[in-house]
């Protein structure tokens, strides 16, 4: 029924907001920064003070509108109603099919935008300090103001399209900022790496939306229950049987999962996001770590209608399990990497890589909320980790590898506290941080998992490698005593502001999200939230966080005892090293993932090129060159036919015509009265025959 | 006993052509009337001669003619016998046709010129629905005659009098019809006739003459001006400004043939004169309600006098204008201000009775031409002028 | 012979004497005098056709007269203008040397 | 046949051959001023004073002067060289082709001479009906005229006015 009422009316809007009407404002959020962009793009870059005013202004008002939004939306929750507002409208008409467009405001939407507002807020706020003495300051700003938008776009889109629009510009982003000192030849290789790799999942991305467009013939997530999330069309998206013992839905699922897993570095597309450390540190924090390589799990959470339906209660689907298999996977597997890296960067990198794959096992496992929510911390407490890195490299003087550190504590004590606050919540630090309850979560959802134990005990090893190898880089940079050259200082407060804000919320984002007053998970599920200890009587639930706990500490612990308060030299080979050599080369050279692909994919790429080479100038060359004998003959041929017998023909005519001409050029005499003398003849003939016809 | 003495001539006329069979009776009018233009108006020149080369004199501190007859009043009769007794040269290289013709179409344009004027109630010679179109026709064909003159004499000095003259005269032919054309437009009519009955009413004693009214006055104004021009009166008299081409277009012309244009010029100015009475100053009309018993052509005439007497003081106070400040005037200050009188009557005509409309038109004329002053001081730099008299 | 048709008579030959002095004449400044005569001649068919036709109350033909009077005046002075400029250009007004476009 | 009538036509048409024969031009203009004239009367005898007086106003006070002007600007008073004569190479012709248009004009006047309607009462037409028309039913063609007349005022000031770079 809206279908046809859209049909009739392009560009009419059919929106569903409420009174507020904040949800029809929504296009601004993403719409402010994009255009603040485009404004600095036009800048002179002496005008940095401008470029940085205008970006972080804009991001601010954005964040503004981002909290009106977020209000909204609580407030209809606790008046008990799920918010989900929607405002969508015809892009293309082409006969009866259209394309929507449309963005949508729900609980999943309004926090994320919060998140996404406020992080990269802090980030370009200390941008500020970090890129104070690029001579591309306003490039960058430009970039970032860019990527801010983008991102918002994906948040709030309400149809697939939309979101992948904001997705590819993302991605176009990411490749711009990680290039952004194209000057260094490895960042330009990474951003190159990076927007290829992203590019795979993104094939299979298209292919997912394209099917799903064919079955549904929307690609509008909610519409008033014509959307593709909607019980209609996923009830005919499960009728639909496709190869592999898979329904439609499932099938498309796994393909939006592969542009997601392109996106958050899942396995086996996680190998640009190490790379892509050589970016500058704050696009690290905010790309690569807070917002875009969660936009993959967000895709996930966003379409999560689709990849559960037809599930049993409590059962899962194909697209689900094999999420959740990736996810472990990943957490596990970067997490070994993480262990035997020296770059403070790299490190942080694999570790990001592994807290997203938790989140994907947390979505498939828990549901949204329990992904949703470790991102969101997650979100926090890594970009507090990258800026913290970054404060460190640039008290270190551009110093990256964590054995020419130490001892920082006492220079830099701000970088150092907040770092300490972060590394806690990142390897779940029992009871106090943010990421312990989030992790939890996780964890519990792994736990009551139907289908097998496995996920849980290889996420569980991963929390205490997590701890371990942040312990090991804790110490390797705060403690022991300097080995850097030069004399490590504290950074500005332009920098270690932002550093405090995200500690504090670093710790305090755990509040929402214990098992006392799941606010959070209430918030997104839609249903109220009451407080109270019952939440722990779940069985398990204590002895989990025990479990969790007891790990935690033992892998601080482990890392305390091996590296703790020794300052190893850089030529000394590392305590694991001279433990057990190999696992560790394998460790170094992070499961020769690279060279894997260096033998197989670009390789076969290589001779791929090679035969294509081959065809072109051989095959292709050939015929070509045959065309052109061949109309050459016929060039000959016509050209001799041309002079033998067109052209006789044709002088002949000439001949006659200017003979012709001349006979008529003798009238055109150029005298007046030659032709008044014409004209007058005329006259007495015309009037004779006139008045000789008109007589009698 | 004051109707007789207003129609007297009428009834003069009629008495006389009652002598003569019927047939011929219109006729006999009209020549009587003829006749009787061409002997009053030589008169009034005669007369005006010496008035004016004593009013001259007067001005520029001298006694003028004063020999033949008392105060020289006989002067003119002298000057008449002089010219006519004089021998008629003429060039030899001269082109004898056109040279003998000239004076003569001249004299005759002229003279057609007054057939349409009223000199008094009912006394015009013929009254004819488009005689002010009759009248314009006639002054726009004494130019060729003026041309005739000043090229058959074979003199640059005739030849250039006669360029600038017709140069002259059609330039201000234009805002003197325009100037014109505003009476038509409220009167009506091209009737010179219907315009001076349309005149000739009073309220409170006061007549209404159209002189009377803004646009009237402004259009005066502006007849004035062209009419002093179109009869090559100082101080538009280049073409026969003595000290730069001798004598103009008649240079090389003697005897009877100089008078003839001396006569011509003249009763130029009269008929010319004559008119601007009828359409502005209400042709024969009384000033005033209670004289309405003194006979019309009576006020014709002496309204005619007094535009004259004018003209000679203008003539004794004004120096003459150059050639380009001749034509920039005419183009540039007297047809726009003529155009604009033209809206303004178009106003008056369509803004009905009342006083609003006094206020509105007086209002934009004065603006105007306030504006206008304002603008030729300044472009042409004038001042007020310092003067320092011989002791 | 009625009135009508001796002004028609006087208007044709009029018109062919205009004629004449246009076709035959060199100076362009005859042309056009020629030309003049040729339009008068129709003028005065108009009027005498208003006159003597049946219904001078239309005032049809005055109308046309009076219109082609005007007409006229602009004709003149445009063809005017443009001989004295060809002559300022070349010197001369003579139709027969004027034969050719450029100079 | 009045005989106004003919004396007028003699003096129209003897101007017009004046104009067309005499050798030197301001003779011809003046000539066709005679014409023009003869024109003037001819109308006024044709009962329509106000074609009269404008045909009196536009050509015998504009036209002639415009035409005499043009003559004295162009060198055309002097009485042109002998050798070669006033008339173009081809005046024969010219005359032939005139010759020929007036014998069809008379033809046809000629053979069309019974149609013609042989009354003679004047009509009475005042210069305030000419107005009525010109204002009411004519109002187009007279605007348009206004226009045309406007635009040959300007064309012609530009067409003579002296380029500046040529000041021969």
């Amino acid at each position: 029924m809206l279908m046809q009422e859209m049909a009739s009316v392009p560009f009419a809007p059919t929106t569903h907001c409420g009174p507020a009407g904040i949800c029809d404002s929504l296009w601004l959020i993403p719409a402010l920064p994009i255009v603040a962009s485009g404004v600095i793009a036009l800048m002179k870059q002496p005008q940095r003070k401008a470029a940085a005013a205008l970006s972080i202004g804009s991001l601010a008002i954005s964040l503004l509108l981002a909290l009106v939004a977020f209000g909204h939306v609580v407030s209809g929750w606790t008046h008990g109603a799920a918010v989900r507002e929607t405002v969508n409208f015809t892009w293309i008409q082409v006969g009866s099919a259209h394309v929507d467009l449309g963005w949508v405001l729900d609980p999943l939407a309004a926090v994320m935008l919060v998140m996404v507002c406020f992080v990269g807020l802090l980030i370009f706020i200390y941008s500020t300090g970090y890129m104070a003495h690029d001579e591309n300051f306003t490039r960058f700003f430009c970039f970032l103001s860019l990527f801010a938008g983008a991102m918002l776009g994906v948040v709030i889109a309400n149809s697939l399209l939309l979101l992948f629009m904001c997705w590819e510009l993302v991605g176009l982003t990411s490749y711009l900022l990680i290039g952004f000192w194209y000057q260094k030849p490895s960042a330009a290789a990474a951003a190159k790496k990076a927007f290829l790799t992203t590019r795979v999942g993104d094939v299979f991305f298209l292919l997912g939306m394209v099917w799903l467009f064919a079955q549904t013939g929307t690609l509008l997530f909610y519409n008033g229950g014509a959307g593709s999330m909607e019980a209609l069309k996923l009830g005919g998206l499960l009728a639909t049987p496709s190869g592999l013992g898979l329904t439609a839905a499932g099938a498309i699922g796994l393909l939006i999962f592969a542009g997601a897993a392109g996106k958050s570095g899942q396995l086996p597309l996680h190998v640009w996001l190490p790379d892509a450390m050589e970016g500058p540190t704050p696009v690290s924090a905010l790309i690569h770590a807070a917002t875009m390589v969660a936009a993959g799990v967000y895709l996930i959470a966003r379409v999560y209608p689709l990849m559960q339906a037809g599930a049993l209660v409590g059962g899962t689907t194909a697209a689900l399990t094999v999420v959740t298999w990736v996810g472990a996977a990943t957490a596990l597997f970067a997490a070994l990497i993480a262990v035997a890296q020296n770059d403070i960067k790299r490190i942080l990198a694999y570790s990001t890589v592994s807290q997203l794959g938790y989140m994907m096992a947390g979505l498939g496992m828990g549901g949204v909320a329990v992904g949703m929510f470790h991102l969101i911390t997650h979100a926090f407490f890594k970009a507090l980790l990258f800026m913290g890195a970054g404060s460190v490299i640039h008290g270190c003087h551009e110093e990256q590898d964590i054995r020419k550190m130490g001892g920082l504590r006492g220079a830099m004590p701000t970088t150092f506290a907040t770092y300490a606050i972060g590394m806690l919540a990142l390897s779940g630090f029992p009871l106090l941080f943010s990421g312990f309850w989030s992790k939890d979560g996780i964890l519990e959802a792994a736990q009551h998992w139907s289908v097998g134990k496995a996920p849980f005990y290889m996420l569980v090893f991963g929390a205490l490698l997590t701890a371990f190898y942040m312990t090991r880089q804790v110490s390797y940079v705060f403690f022991g005593k300097w080995r850097g050259h030069g004399q490590a200082h504290e950074s500005p407060k332009v920098m270690t502001t932002p550093l405090a804000i995200l500690a504090f919320f670093a710790i305090a984002l755990g509040a929402i999200g214990t098992p006392a007053w799941p606010w959070f998970r209430a918030f997104l599920e839609g249903h109220a939230a009451e407080f109270g200890f019952a939440g722990f009587n779940e069985p398990g639930l204590l002895a989990l966080m025990v479990t969790s706990s007891v790990v935690v500490l033992l892998g601080l612990g482990l890392g305390w005892w091996i590296y703790g308060n020794k300052s190893p030299q850089v030529e000394t080979p590392d305590a694991l090293e001279r433990a057990v050599p190999p696992v560790w080369t394998v460790l170094q050279n992070k499961f020769y993932v690279d060279e894997l692909y260096g033998v197989t994919v670009i390789a076969f790429y290589a001779w791929w090129a090679k035969v294509a080479d081959w065809l072109d100038r051989r095959v292709w060359g050939g015929v070509v060159a045959l065309v052109a004998w061949l109309f050459r003959g016929g060039a000959q041929l016509s050209r001799l036919s041309d002079e033998y017998w067109v052209n006789g023909g044709f002088d002949k005519g000439c001949e006659e015509l200017s003979n012709s001409g001349g006979l008529l050029a003798r009238v055109q005499s150029g005298k007046v009265q030659t032709y008044l003398r014409l004209l007058a003849l005329a006259v007495v003939v015309l009037a004779a025959i006139l008045i000789w016809s008109s007589r009698g | 006993m004051q109707e007789k003495a207003d129609q007297i001539f009428i009834l003069l006329r009629d008495w006389l052509v009652g002598f003569l069979p019927a047939s011929w009776q219109t006729a006999a009018g009209v020549l009587l009337g003829v006749v009787a233009i061409i002997a009053v108006f030589p008169g009034l020149f005669a007369l005006t001669t010496v008035l004016e080369r004593k009013g001259i004199a007067r001005i520029q501190n001298r006694l003028g003619p004063n020999r033949v007859g008392p105060f020289g009043i006989l002067q003119p009769i002298a000057d008449a016998i002089k010219s006519l007794t004089k021998e008629d040269v003429v060039p030899l290289t001269a082109d004898h046709a056109v040279h003998f013709l000239a004076p003569v179409v001249l004299v005759i344009v002229v003279f057609m010129g007054f057939a349409v004027l009223p000199v008094g109630r009912n006394m015009q010679l013929v009254d004819m629905d488009s005689s002010l179109l009759f009248y314009f026709a006639m002054g726009a064909s004494g130019e060729v005659s003026i041309f005739m003159a000043g090229w058959s004499s074979r003199n640059k000095y005739s030849l250039l009098g006669a360029m600038r003259a017709v140069a002259q005269m059609i330039s201000y032919e234009v805002p003197l019809l325009l100037s014109s054309v505003v009476i038509v437009m409220i009167t009506g009519s091209l009737s010179l006739v219907k315009i001076v009955e349309a005149q000739n009413q009073y309220t409170w004693g006061l007549p209404h003459w159209y002189i009377f009214t803004p646009w009237g006055c402004a259009a005066f104004l502006m007849y004035a001006i062209s009419a002093t021009a179109e009869t090559n009166r100082s101080p538009f008299d280049l073409p026969e400004g003595e000290s730069e081409l001798v004598a103009g277009y008649f240079t090389e012309y003697s005897g009877f043939k100089f008078a003839l244009f001396f006569l011509a010029e003249y009763l130029a100015m009269f008929s010319i004169s004559g008119l601007g009475t009828t359409l502005f100053l209400g042709g024969w009309s009384a000033p005033f309600a209670f004289l309405g018993w003194v006979p019309s052509w009576i006020w014709f005439f002496s309204k005619v006098m007094m535009s004259i007497v004018v003209m000679i003081w203008v003539r004794g106070t004004l120096p003459r204008l150059r050639q380009d400040q001749l034509m920039n005037f005419a183009w540039k200050f007297v047809l726009p201000m003529t155009l604009l009188n033209l809206m303004v009557a178009a106003l008056w005509r369509f803004m009905g009775e009342g006083w609003l409309r006094w206020v509105v038109c007086s209002a934009i004329l004065i603006v105007a031409y306030v504006i206008a002053g304002r603008i030729g001081m300044r472009r042409e730099h004038l001042g007020p002028r310092t003067y320092r008299y011989a002791e | 012979m009625t009135p009508l048709a001796g002004y028609l008579l006087v208007a044709a030959l009029l018109f062919a004497i205009g004629l004449a002095g246009a076709l035959t004449r060199r100076n362009a400044i005859l042309v056009l005098i020629g030309i003049e005569l040729m339009l008068n001649a129709a003028n005065l068919n108009l009027i005498a056709f208003w006159r003597y036709g049946p219904h001078p109350e239309a005032l049809t033909g005055m109308m046309f007269a009076i219109f082609s009077i005007a007409v006229a005046a602009a004709e003149a002075a445009v063809g005017l203008g443009l001989v004295i400029s060809i002559y300022r250009h070349a010197q001369t007004t003579d139709l027969d040397q004027m034969n050719r476009m450029k100079g | 046949m009045s005989f106004m009538f003919w004396i007028l036509a003699a003096l129209t048409i003897a101007g017009g051959l004046a104009a067309v024969l005499l050798k030197n031009l301001v003779h011809c203009a003046l000539a066709v001023t005679v014409a023009f004239a003869g024109l003037a009367l001819l109308f006024l005898q044709l009962d329509a004073q106000f074609a009269g007086f404008a045909q009196i106003l536009v050509y015998i006070g504009a036209v002639a002067i415009l035409v005499v002007f043009a003559i004295l600007l162009t060198r055309g008073s002097e009485t042109p060289k002998k050798e070669i004569g006033v008339f173009s190479r081809t005046w024969l012709a010219g005359l032939v082709v005139a010759a020929a248009l007036f014998a069809v004009l008379s033809w046809a006047v000629l053979q069309s001479a019974g149609g013609l309607s042989q009354d003679d009462a004047a009509p009475t037409v005042s210069v305030l009906q000419i107005g009525q028309a010109l204002m009411g039913r004519y109002v187009l063609p007279l605007e348009i005229v206004a226009l045309l007349l406007t635009a040959a005022t300007i064309g012609a000031v530009i067409v003579a006015m002296h380029e500046k770079e040529d000041s021969k």
